[in-house]
């Protein structure tokens, strides 16, 4: 259209000046718009980005939800009829895939993205194109690896993926094609999206912010990144090998060639093992946030949380054998293994005995956030001490590949992580909505979350230890046993226990609605709270801060807020949240330099995504994408990160290199 | 002059013409091919000589009150570039899949730099501006095309050379051509004085003989070696005698890097043949293997002599002519201390065509046996 | 404070498992029958309640603070930002049990790994999706086994003895696991894994595969039969016998000949001769994907067919075999499957439509991926008089 | 900084590869094995040449420090043309080996030995066209952020795709099996 436009000049005294962009430039204009669906497709602001990962992520919830209850509705009685034992397969390889990869990962992702740079009273984070690039490249692989149910069939080898079963002859559908393309190109997002998020931290905190001082939340953050970056690419080279194994004829996992199967396993766990500390480091930096607001106190033992949560990334990276106890190690390697994971439950143990020591002392108000944060406490625990019990390896060989690790792990990623998560969305939705999501109906989410997620995941000790294994689409009344410890009495009330469950997290889901429609404004310090990003509007503004705050302390809004008293040693308030955020406003810095919106970022991915389909589908279209890539690539590195003054409509004028956002307000 | 459209159209008419009579000459002097591209050639000038006539497909004709004050369009290669793509299609269609495609590759990028830059010329009335746009819009796609192409143009070119001369002059020519350019490069750089056409002259040199003798060489194909080496296969028969065969011995490797599932060890210490199977102490003289079961097998020699292992397997019956042939596996040659594995998968039990044994070529009268239930 | 309820309730439940109240639990991971899984068995009492005693502490902990603690108007707390000492010794705390339970796992898995005192060897093959056993020619307990024993699905040892299974796979990896034996170890393709049992007393343990292993892992099922020592030497002179042909003019003879007709071309029947008089050699790595299928000649000394996922034997006799004391149960598992307690329902119908009765990529269509190969057992499209012939001639098989 | 984490994710891309290929490098049951092939002379010209083109590129960046725009464009030209050479060899050393009957399937070896130097060859042509077109930045004034940095960044990573390959060519063409 724009390719046949002819503006017509108005007036001779126009002819050597540009007309407008939008008629002149057509689509190479870029897209400067501050509304409509083009400015969050076009975004590169860290806080719609960290909104998209949000809703990203919980449509993916929802999504492994459901493959969840499908698969408890299986399991409810013997011989279950409701799915075949290929859908079967294919669900729960996708429900860990999904949860994985596409809700927690993602999730993490979202409160990095947002709270980052807020709490390091950063503008936005370093590189914010290749931030939407991560984003897109992760809707890509997410809409790749789901794509799969519509054309013939999903992944059905497990979320492990061992090889010799999921090479082309033992899983012949494409599922697994889209599976490994699926997930690495999410890896790509990620891997871009940790560097980006590491180059923000170490480089772009506030004046003043020691890495001493930064919020736990960031350090954990922090730590996530570098197992990210560090971890990811082993798994890229195992999907690499896989592919080539399924596309190209590649022998890697050909054992009549002599290859060795265990060659994955290590690959895989090598990324799979910290890929657990992915998960969970996020939820232990929202609550290492949450317990000292709610407790009135800061953390109990800043140093040693942190150094715990770091020493959890590095030895994370040397227990993956953990996961191969019994594929035959050898005794030497398993020893060393067993000894290193038992290790490793020490920084762990700091960090619950950290978490409990903030509230000793403090000053307790049992809000929804303060809740879960409590709840992950306990069920981590639980977690914790059943992942002791099959870290003597002996004792795994009873319990591995059992309902007894389906329940260890599901207590630690859902009692750990998803309470974690839960407790940052009551705790940070005032900041991101402005609107207070409802305590009440929080209180009856919290409580049917805690009994719906004991009575699904509790029984499940039971059935492992009572010799039922994972991944069976079906159970026997041969194998089930009498007496209390039946395999069908406990199976029945995990069903039902998912049901409850299942509600519970319907309620957030009607709380969210609820507060959209009708929740009341939410005060601008309505938690009391310690951190930076309190110290701005809510929602924050596009520039995050009027003014780059100077950090002095841990904590700092709180201390700005509250002084100790120097002779009765009580702490006493000297200003109020809304004090402070007015006086930010009133001493507004003038210039503020905003990286402009850019199409390239999603042409990437889309590129990515078409080469991926591509790897399926056959050649062609590989190399339309790899020509796509190509050309975005380019369009990204060439263009300029501030939009030219000719892209606005009408140009704007002064020929700097940044815009200014003069009158703020 | 010519008008833009016309231009694109007498191209097509050039080609095409010329196109008909190399096609004749190489091909076939009365072929569709040559009617269709004569066709074509007429068809094109006519519609050209009616387009000329008519002042139509002409982007600065003066009946265009619109573009009245616009800057005149700039010179434009596009058309015929794009009449060359269609030539190339054409052609491609009756001779040659590659022809075809290349020429759907010129048409494509002629067609987008056409559109873009004509739609750029009147994106306004200042040609500095179009040329920014047309930057903007095409920067990021002729830049990666053409360093890709670049790329691939010396990649290619050069491993054609080097396939077709011997690895010794090969290796010798790859230091020349290195040094070449480093000096080049330095000459340039202690004196930038040169003439920039001095070195554009080198550049276009260097280009044009790497071209011309890339051609060549790939016209000429491979190295008679390599030729002869595609052709046997040295590699993929193995040769079981006593005496060291040429190829499949060649280099023997005596390393392996299979330490787990390994079922069994076969060892010659002092002339002797042993066996021990992994989980039992004691040795054994017999092997017992499952049924269509990949089952590794080191051979370890710790004798002076060099020694292969040979699993002797039955016989099955060559489908076309009922001949029995004999199933043999081996390893290379194992010199002292040296391992070698032995992947074996035998389908039938020794019931049936046995027995099996696994022999050592110069040691006489020993042998394992390999049971399989 | 519900939260505590719910620790408590899980240490309760925790200290009722270790109670081992389970009764006739078939693949209970706390019910040791043998050495290996006894020393396991030692380690889970060790690790099991002292988890339980620090989770009862720490919630105990968390009770107390959250009842405390709770928000009754006091002011703010003092900004207090922990204690090096305390911090300290909770480090070390937790760093010293890890150890002492870190010292007896050590030592665990390497009496665990310890194989040099074997006093007899099984070759255990997994596929998709049963299990092949190969006894190689050894001497046992003063028992030769001359020819080499093939059989499937029920793993039979002696008791008393220490038993070394060589685990391997023919496609894709399984795991290997009795629990009252030991615990697991994985079938990988092209490696040898080593597992060491034992039995204390005659007597069958139930087992699973517990490593994915594709479409119908949950049916692939095994079992472990332990026998006294003329029992068990009873048995392998059994399993060395030929079959013979069933008596002529009979409906077993009938079945013989649908067996040399269908069957054959993947199962093999030791001692069945064609027609012509040669031996009969079936063809399972011309059929089969994983080039193997399960030895019939003595079918009927075995209670279970199709990866153990159907009992050969009617509810009621599998009952007398399952429920036999030590001291009978020699007796009860050697009578085999009886003519009164063949399960006809289930063998028949595994004959008329196997596909339909388990999953398995038996569909003649989709072969191209695996050359043309099936895995598991196709439909045969047999007719009921086929299948009467067919099952009076398995009846035979001893 | 990115660039740093970026090569180390790099360095652990590069690592599982290398042990892939050391892993099975010596399981070969049909085909050509590594020291029957390898053509060691040429090999070490090629890497000779690599190794050159690391020379070069300091060249460039320290003429792009010093702002002297005509010797960075030269010096940027002569290591994106021998990096071109050395993936010419490259294409000419796959080509043979596929001649004398190493397929990408034929064996374990051959498949992680193509996947693993095929991924070098990506690295390297990868920064061909980067080194080519920051040349025709810098020539069109286009480019967008602090040049001599930029020329530093690229830099880094060649030298990167150099030391792979330093560690490759020793691994997998001089060790022997």
């Amino acid at each position: 259209m724009a390719i046949i436009e002819r503006p017509a000049p108005t007036a001779p005294i126009l002819l050597r000046a540009p007309v407008t962009p939008s008629q002149s430039m057509g689509i190479v204009r870029r897209p400067v718009t501050s509304t409509g669906w083009k400015s969050w497709v076009f975004t590169v602001d860290h806080k719609k980005i960290g909104i998209m990962y949000g809703v990203f992520a919980m449509f993916f919830f929802i999504v492994g939800g459901v493959e969840a209850l499908l698969i408890r509705l299986q399991l409810a009685a013997p011989d279950g009829k409701i799915l075949s034992a290929d859908l079967y397969n294919q669900m729960f390889t996708m429900h860990a895939t999904t949860m994985i990869f596409l809700f927690a990962m993602p999730m993490a992702a979202a409160f990095a993205n947002y709270f980052l740079p807020l709490q390091l009273g950063a503008r936005d984070v370093a590189f914010p194109r290749l931030n939407a690039l991560g984003l897109w490249l992760l809707v890509a692989g997410g809409l790749i690896l789901n794509s799969s149910w519509f054309l013939g069939g999903a992944a059905d080898g497990g979320w492990f993926m061992y090889s010799p079963n999921s090479g082309p002859v033992f899983s012949p559908s494409n599922g697994v094609d889209f599976w490994t393309l699926g997930v690495q190109i999410a890896g790509f997002g990620s891997l871009i999206g940790s560097i980006n998020l590491i180059v923000t931290i170490l480089n772009m905190r506030a004046p003043g912010m020691t890495l001493m001082k930064m919020p736990v939340f960031c350090w954990m953050i922090l730590v996530v990144q570098f197992l990210l970056v560090f971890s990811l690419p082993v798994i890229t080279v195992a999907l690499v090998l896989l592919t080539f194994q399924r596309s190209f004829g590649a022998t890697f996992f050909d054992v009549a060639q002599g290859a060795d199967p265990l060659l994955w396993q290590h690959l895989f766990w090598i990324f799979g093992h910290p890929e657990v500390y992915v998960l969970i480091l996020p939820a232990f930096g929202i609550i290492s946030e949450v317990l000292p607001t709610f407790s009135r106190k800061p953390l109990f033992g800043y140093p040693f949380v942190v150094f715990s949560g770091a020493s959890i990334g590095l030895v994370g990276f040397g227990v993956w054998s953990h996961h191969m106890f019994a594929t035959g190690l050898g005794p030497i390697s398993v020893a060393a293994f067993s000894i290193a994971t038992m290790a490793i439950a020490i920084p762990t143990g700091v960090k619950i005995f950290n978490w409990t020591l903030t509230m000793w002392g403090g000053k307790i108000w049992y809000s929804t956030a303060m809740k879960f944060a409590i709840g992950l406490i306990v069920l981590f625990t639980i977690g914790g001490l059943s992942g002791v019990t099959h870290a003597v390896a002996p004792s795994d060989t009873q319990q591995t590949d059992t309902y007894y690790i389906v329940a260890h792990f599901h207590y630690v990623l859902f009692g750990g992580m998803v309470f974690g998560l839960f407790s940052g969305f009551y705790y940070w939705w005032p900041k991101v909505f402005g609107k207070m999501l409802n305590e009440k109906l929080g209180g009856w989410n919290f409580w049917l979350m805690v009994i719906g997620m004991n009575m699904t995941f509790g029984p499940m000790h039971i059935l492992g230890l009572q010799g039922q294994p994972r991944r069976m689409y079906v159970w026997t009344e041969a194998r089930a046993g009498e007496g209390f410890f039946n395999f069908g009495f406990w199976n029945r009330v995990a069903s039902l226990g998912s049901l409850i469950l299942a509600i519970g997290i319907l309620l957030f889901l009607i709380n969210v609605v609820h507060t959209t429609r009708k929740g009341k404004p939410a005060p601008l310090d309505p938690w009391d709270a310690r951190t930076l990003e309190w110290i701005t509007t809510s929602p924050p503004k596009e520039h995050n801060f009027d003014r780059i705050p100077v950090v002095h302390h841990l904590d700092d809004f709180f201390h700005r807020k509250y002084q100790e008293d120097a002779t009765t040693g009580t702490m006493v308030q000297i200003a109020t949240g809304e004090q402070l955020v007015r006086d930010e406003e009133a001493n507004a810095d003038a210039h503020i330099h905003l990286p402009s919106p850019s199409y390239w970022p999603i042409a990437i991915a889309i590129g990515v995504g078409t080469l991926g389909m591509g790897v399926v589908y056959g050649v062609p279209i590989m190399i339309v994408g790899v020509l796509i890539i190509l050309g975005s690539s380019f369009g990204f590195v060439l263009e300029p990160s501030v939009a030219d003054d000719i892209d606005y409509d009408p140009p704007m004028s002064g020929g700097q290199d940044t815009k200014e956002l003069a009158p703020l307000g | 002059m010519f008008t833009t459209g016309s231009k694109y159209c007498f191209g097509i008419a050039g080609l095409g013409s010329l196109g008909a009579v190399v096609y004749m000459v190489l091909v076939h002097p009365c072929d569709v091919g040559v009617l269709a591209l004569l066709g074509i050639a007429i068809a094109m000038s006519l519609v050209g000589g009616v387009a000329q006539f008519t002042g139509d497909f002409d982007v600065d004709s003066p009946n265009d009150a619109l573009t009245a004050n616009a800057v005149a369009p700039a010179n434009s290669m596009w058309p015929l570039v794009l009449a060359l793509g269609v030539v190339l299609l054409l052609v491609g269609m009756t001779t040659d899949p590659i022809i075809f495609i290349l020429g759907i590759v010129i048409i494509i990028a002629a067609g987008v730099e056409w559109a873009l830059q004509s739609w750029a010329e009147r994106a306004s009335s200042d040609s500095a501006f179009n040329r920014f746009v047309r930057e903007r819009a095409l920067t990021s796609l002729e830049l990666p095309i053409f360093v890709g192409g670049g790329v691939a143009i010396i990649a290619v070119a050069f491993s054609r050379i080097m396939l077709a001369v011997s690895p010794h002059s090969g290796a010798i020519l790859f230091i020349v051509i290195a040094t070449a350019v480093l000096i080049v490069g330095f000459l340039v750089s202690v004196k930038t004085n040169i003439k920039k056409s001095m070195i554009a002259a080198t550049c276009v040199l260097g280009a044009v003989v790497l071209l011309v003798s890339g051609g060549i060489a790939g016209f000429n194909g491979n190295r008679e070696e390599l030729v002869v080496a595609a052709a046997e296969d040295h590699y993929s028969h193995k040769e079981c005698e006593a005496a060291a065969s040429e190829h499949f011995d060649k280099n023997s490797n005596n390393a392996v890097s299979m330490k787990s599932g390994i079922s069994a060890t076969i060892r010659v210490k002092d002339g002797k043949l042993t066996a021990q199977l992994i989980g039992i102490d004691a040795q054994v003289q017999a092997v017992t293997v499952q049924r269509s079961n990949l089952t590794t097998i080191l051979f370890r020699n710790l004798d002076d002599a060099q020694y292969r292992l040979v699993a002797n397997l039955g016989t099955k019956k060559i489908a076309d002519t009922g001949v029995e042939e004999a199933i043999v596996d081996c390893t290379q040659m194992t010199g002292k201390n040296q391992t070698q594995a032995l992947i074996l998968k035998i389908s039938k039990p020794s019931a049936s065509s046995g027995p099996y044994t696994l022999t050592v070529p110069g040691l006489e009268g020993q042998e394992i046996a390999v049971v399989v239930p | 404070m519900p939260l505590r309820r719910i620790g408590l309730g899980l240490a309760a439940s925790s200290a009722i498992f270790l109670a081992g109240c389970a009764r006739n639990a078939p693949q209970d991971t706390w019910q040791p029958k043998g050495e290996n899984a006894e020393k396991i068995n030692t380690l889970q009492w060790m690790v099991f309640p002292l988890a339980g005693i620090v989770g009862v502490a720490v919630f105990a902990l968390i009770a107390y603070i959250l009842w405390r603690f709770r928000d009754r108007g006091q002011a703010i707390p003092h900004q207090s930002h922990g204690n090096p000492a305390v911090e300290i010794t909770l480090t070390i705390i937790p760093a010293l049990i890890l150890s002492v339970v870190g010292v007896f796992t050590f030592k665990g898995i390497f009496e665990l790994a310890q194989t040099n005192d074997t006093q007899m060897v099984i070759n255990v093959t997994g596929q998709q999706w049963w299990w092949e056993y190969d006894y190689p020619a050894q001497v046992v307990n003063g028992v030769e086994i001359t020819q080499p024993i093939i059989t499937s699905g029920q793993l039979v040892i002696p008791t008393g003895t220490k038993v070394l299974l060589r685990e391997t796979s023919r496609d894709v990896i399984h795991s290997y696991w009795i629990p009252a034996l030991n615990g697991k170890k994985d079938a990988v393709p092209g490696r040898i894994n080593l597992l060491r049992i034992q039995a204390n007393k005659p007597g069958i343990f139930a087992g699973q595969c517990t490593e994915f292993c594709g479409l119908s892992h949950a049916n692939m099922r095994m079992e472990a039969v332990a026998l006294g020592p003329e029992d068990f030497a009873a048995w392998i002179a059994n399993q060395q016998r030929n079959a013979e042909s069933p008596a002529q003019a009979t409906l077993a003879q009938e079945g013989e000949a649908v067996f040399l007709n269908q069957c054959i071309r993947c199962h093999q029947v030791n001692g069945l001769k064609k027609a012509d008089g040669t031996a009969a050699i079936a063809a399972p790595d011309e059929n089969v994907y994983s080039g193997a299928v399960p030895n019939l000649t003595h079918l009927m000394s075995r209670n279970t067919f199709a990866g153990a996922k159907f009992d050969l034997l009617t509810a009621d006799c599998r009952k007398n075999v399952w429920s036999a004391s030590p001291d009978e149960f020699g007796s009860a598992y050697l009578k085999g499957v009886t003519s009164d307690c063949l399960n006809q329902t289930n063998l028949r119908g595994w004959l008329r439509n196997a596909p339909a009765m388990k999953p398995m990529y038996a569909d003649p269509t989709k072969l191209a991926v695996s050359d043309g190969k099936y895995r598991g057992m196709p439909n045969l499209g047999l007719s009921e008089s086929d299948i009467d012939k067919l099952v009076a001639y398995l009846s035979t098989l001893k | 900084m990115a660039m740093w984490l970026f090569l180390g994710s790099e360095c652990l891309l590069f690592g599982g590869l290398i042990s892939t290929y050391m892993l099975y490098r010596g399981r070969i049951t049909q085909g050509p094995r590594p020291s029957q092939i390898f053509d060691i002379p040429f090999t070490s010209v090629s890497s000779f040449v690599l190794l050159m083109s690391s020379l070069t590129m300091v060249l460039a960046v320290t003429s792009a420090q010093r702002k002297d725009n005509v010797r960075t464009k030269l010096w940027l030209t002569i290591t994106a043309l021998l990096g071109a050479t050395f993936v010419g060899g490259q294409v000419y050393e796959f080509t043979a080996f596929y001649n004398e009957g190493l397929g990408f399937t034929t064996n374990l070896f051959s498949s992680s030995f193509y996947t693993l130097t095929g991924f070098h060859g990506v690295h390297v042509t990868v920064g061909v066209i980067m080194l080519l077109s920051l040349r025709g930045i810098i020539s069109k004034d286009k480019d967008t952020g602090d040049r001599p940095e930029v020329v530093e960044l690229i830099g880094l990573y060649w030298h990167f795709v150099d030391i792979v390959w330093i560690i490759i060519f020793t691994l997998v063409y001089l060790i022997p099996a």
